[in-house]
């Protein structure tokens, strides 16, 4: 069986290649993908807790899991929407291009 | 109400598959290889080149109209070098070489419209799927040129006109010939006569 | 041990797709990297014997998310990758540098901390009975608060992205002054 | 119960007791991808000709006839013809993703059906979350078919996979709210778990889901989600060839061509697979007279009934519009699925107490039902003056 650690390097390193493509990418939509996979970074960490953790019989890990997924699926579509809207507006999804308010 | 439309369509179609294995007439269907329905009298594919009697006696006479207006530019005609006596008794050229492509070949009919000679028609054969597609789909003049007869079994209406105005034409041609040859007989033995006047004359 | 084997192969993949979702020019091929990813997430998640919620992932975010994201990319026709356009923000060396000290200040307490060598409890497999009691009693309120968070997302989605009335046919001054000729004018303008 | 019944399962566990224990089971998860794909395959294969020649029927001509007794063989002459075409890439396609959409359709299918009781302990894993899982593989397909549409660079490919993605998420949400009542009155997901729900027989006859007033219309309900899900006609507009030439397809050819149509088959099999199981009992028998019949015989002759149906419809049923099939979903199907969610509650709650007759139970339901499909249909269907037709009988 697969110690802890495993899983939580590898959702170290999943945090830190979502966060490394969020603060390098223009494109808004891959960096909305690399908030996914954040998200999904913490999840692995929830699910693995749960799983070695002592209270095996309260789904507790799976829960929060459950609940992340939702938030995400919900966050996932409005932010393409504004995306979308933003695009319609300036012609572009490039980040450093957005950066003034007034438009 | 919704549904009611579909209801009744799928009750068609289910009369249609069971009564297909019921009743034979509702199989509209033909079997191809070993059943063929005769073709419509007026269809054409490829054009082919009528003989009168055996391959000798080729109606056209390479006179290119066909060559020229044919839109694809499929045909391809060399004259014969020796000129050969047509059915009215004309010499006429034949065709050395008569290629047509049927590659290229759309089946317009425009090559037997414009012929003069009622030499080039349109067949019926739809079978021509060769193994090679380059020389296989060129036809000769061989493979092109077929009899009066075949030609009388696909088309009988057409073909029966046009005999009947090439026989017609032909008795024309030959009580012309004979009228004129009565005109030069008669002519000779006016001139005979004439001449033994200018005899009697000069005597 | 083919346990073991089984989460190597499948973290190599999770981290090589994620990586080239973050690596690759076009964003389209960044988005089917990134569904990969999340399929192989999903896999994990069923390793770990979590198997609800190795399905909803599949379900959400491969079915879901990914084809949120690709439709994204192509209304706003991130597709179209001009040659010329730099791929990276210009200050990406100092961002992959605070990524790579993200993941070290996050290793180094795992790698500290004895938890990292438990091993998991003998069976802990949550039916998917329990998961829907526990939602239907402990979770009720959260079970609530999130449909109602997905609806006013739902809708939220629906008017952000709903098109507005083009601007010119509202701030456009020619097509306020041009108005539309009368029948008399017409009629004058045809008659000689 | 009786030998016939298990002979697979016997024959299977007879094969596993010839080998070495350290491989059984490894050899038992191979031998049931074999079963699966072997039956499954032939089904195909026995589907495409019957389907061909039920077609001709229906359009009162033969179908095909030449290879092989009755034209049987036709699938083999299909197979060799599709293996040995060229396999034809767009120069400006995306190779590797015009590589993988084939394979990224197929596969997840074949995963779909490992979780389908055919028989009595015939279902290759026994998943809890079986439904779950069923729809959750299910939900790769869309992006295989975004894959082959975009990676085509063809105008018609990409307009063809839009249309298919569109119409696949549109279709989802009726087909999975057609299953909820199920999962809900048989308290589970897991599918042998739903199948043992339907067992045990009243008056002779089995108490199927369908049996029953939310089963009737959940049934139907699933089943035109379900043809709709699996892009067959009346719903076949992604490669709706009179529009846009073969829509995603449009540039695949040979092998992965055939593995798009295999794909294709097999997600109406799966789903077909799985009405059975939700609605038509499983692998029970339909009278309690014919339980001695094996299990997986009754659910083959199910399974093939309804493949026959979808091929009377494909018969019958012209294409729709792209609006009519949105709104066909949106404005029709969804609403009655949402509807039927609130018989089947009123359903369970009122078989609990108040010892109701069973008459009046199916007059309420019906009572809900039937006005709700009357309304949402004539709201699809605008009031037009009856057509006239000139030419038709």
């Amino acid at each position: 069986m697969t110690p802890l650690s495993q899983y939580l390097f590898l959702s170290t390193l999943l945090f830190a290649i979502g966060f490394a493509g969020v603060v390098t990418r223009r494109n808004a939509v891959i960096v909305l993908v690399g908030i996914e996979f954040m998200l999904n970074a913490a999840n692995l960490n929830f699910i693995a807790f749960w799983r070695y953790g002592v209270s095996g019989a309260a789904p507790t890990g799976i829960m929060a899991v459950m609940f992340s997924i939702a938030i995400a699926a919900a966050e996932a579509a409005v932010g393409l929407a504004l995306i979308i809207a933003v695009y319609r507006h300036r012609k572009t999804t490039q980040l450093e291009k957005l950066d003034t308010l007034k438009g | 109400m919704l549904g009611s439309g579909i209801i009744k369509g799928m009750v068609e179609t289910a009369r249609n598959f069971f009564g297909s294995y019921v009743s034979r007439e509702r199989l509209t269907t033909v079997q191809y290889p070993e059943q063929q329905l005769a073709p419509h009298e007026n269809a054409r594919t490829i054009p082919l080149l009528v003989y009168d009697g055996d391959m000798e006696h080729l109606r056209c006479t390479a006179c290119g109209i066909c060559e020229m207006e044919c839109p694809a530019q499929c045909i391809y005609i060399v004259k014969d070098t020796v000129k050969k006596s047509d059915y009215l008794g004309r010499m006429q050229f034949q065709p050395r070489v008569f290629d047509i492509d049927i590659s290229v070949c759309m089946a317009c009919g425009i090559c037997a419209e414009v012929c003069p000679f009622d030499s080039i028609m349109m067949d019926q054969v739809f079978a021509l799927s060769t193994q090679n597609r380059f020389s296989g789909l060129l036809l000769h003049k061989e493979d092109l040129a077929k009899a009066n007869g075949y030609f009388h079994a696909i088309h009988p209406s057409d073909a029966g006109d046009i005999d009947a105005r090439r026989d017609e034409d032909k008795r024309k041609a030959e009580a012309k010939a004979k009228a004129a040859v009565a005109a030069k007989a008669a002519a000779a033995i006016k001139s005979s006569e004439a001449s033994a006047k200018q005899v009697e004359v000069a005597a | 041990m083919p346990n073991n084997i089984s989460f190597y192969i499948f973290a190599v993949g999770v981290l090589a797709t994620a990586t080239a979702a973050m690596r690759l020019r076009n964003p389209v091929h960044c988005a089917l990297a990134a569904a990969a990813a999340f399929a192989g997430l999903a896999v994990i998640y069923f390793q770990l014997d979590a198997e609800f919620i190795s399905f909803a992932q599949l379900l959400i975010y491969v079915g879901a998310i990914s084809i949120l994201v690709i439709f994204a990319v192509l209304l706003t026709r991130g597709s179209d990758i001009q040659p010329g356009v730099e791929l990276a923000s210009p200050h990406w060396l100092t961002g992959l540098a605070i990524a790579v000290l993200v993941a070290f200040v996050i290793a180094v307490p795992v790698c500290s901390s004895s938890f990292g060598e438990k091993i998991a409890p003998k069976m802990t497999v949550a039916p998917v009975k329990l998961i829907g009691e526990e939602l239907m009693t402990r979770y009720l309120f959260p079970l609530e608060t999130m449909g109602l968070l997905l609806t006013v997302a739902l809708i939220g989605a629906a008017v952000i992205a709903l098109r507005e009335p083009e601007e010119s046919e509202i701030r456009n001054p020619k097509s306020e002054i041009r108005k539309q000729p009368t029948t008399e004018e017409l009629v004058a303008e045809v008659q000689p | 119960m009786n030998n016939l019944d298990q002979i697979f399962v016997y024959a299977k566990y007879w094969l596993l007791s010839q080998l070495p224990g350290g491989v059984q089971s490894l050899v038992s998860i191979v031998l049931d991808i074999i079963a699966i794909i072997a039956v499954f395959g032939t089904c195909f294969a026995l589907t495409t000709i019957l389907e061909r020649k039920g077609l001709g029927r229906i359009q009162n001509r033969y179908g095909p006839n030449r290879v092989g007794p009755c034209g049987l063989l036709q699938p083999m002459a299909d197979a060799i013809k599709m293996l040995t075409k060229e396999d034809i890439v767009p120069f400006a396609a995306d190779k590797v993703v015009h590589y993988l959409a084939p394979l990224v359709l197929t596969v997840p299918i074949w995963l779909a059906f490992s979780v389908i009781p055919f028989g009595r302990e015939m279902s290759a894993i026994d998943l809890d979350a079986g439904v779950l899982f069923f729809f959750a593989v299910g939900g790769a397909s869309e992006l295989a078919v975004f894959m082959a549409g975009w990676s085509s660079r063809n105008k018609y490919s990409l307009v063809g996979a839009m249309r298919a993605i569109a119409q696949m998420i549109s279709y989802e949400v009726p087909l999975v709210l057609a299953t909820i009542p199920v999962i809900m009155l048989s308290g589970s997901l897991n599918l042998n778990k739903i199948v043992e729900a339907q067992s045990g027989y009243a008056f002779g006859v089995a108490q199927w889901n369908v049996f029953t007033p939310w089963g009737f219309a959940g049934f139907f309900l699933f089943l035109i989600a379900a043809t709709a899900e699996s892009n067959r006609s009346p719903f076949d507009l992604p490669e709706g060839e009179s529009e846009i030439i073969a829509g995603f397809l449009t540039e695949y050819s040979g092998f992965k061509y055939a593995l798009f149509f295999l794909g294709e088959y097999l997600g109406l099999f799966a789903v077909t697979a799985l009405s059975v199981t939700l609605f038509l009992g499983g692998w029970h028998a339909p009278l309690q007279v014919l339980e001695f019949l094996p299990s997986w015989f009754c659910f083959f002759v199910k399974f093939a009934a309804i493949i026959a149906v979808f091929i009377w419809v494909r018969g019958t049923v012209p294409r729709l519009r792209f609006d009519q099939l949105l709104n066909f979903s949106w404005r029709f199907l969804v609403p009655l699925t949402l509807v039927n969610l609130l018989v089947a509650v009123v359903w369970h709650f009122t078989s609990l107490g108040a010892g109701l007759d069973q008459s009046l139970r199916w007059l309420i339901s019906a009572a809900m039902i039937v006005p709700a499909y009357v309304y949402f249909g004539r709201a699809l269907s605008p009031n037009r003056p009856t057509r006239i037709y000139q030419y038709a009988e």
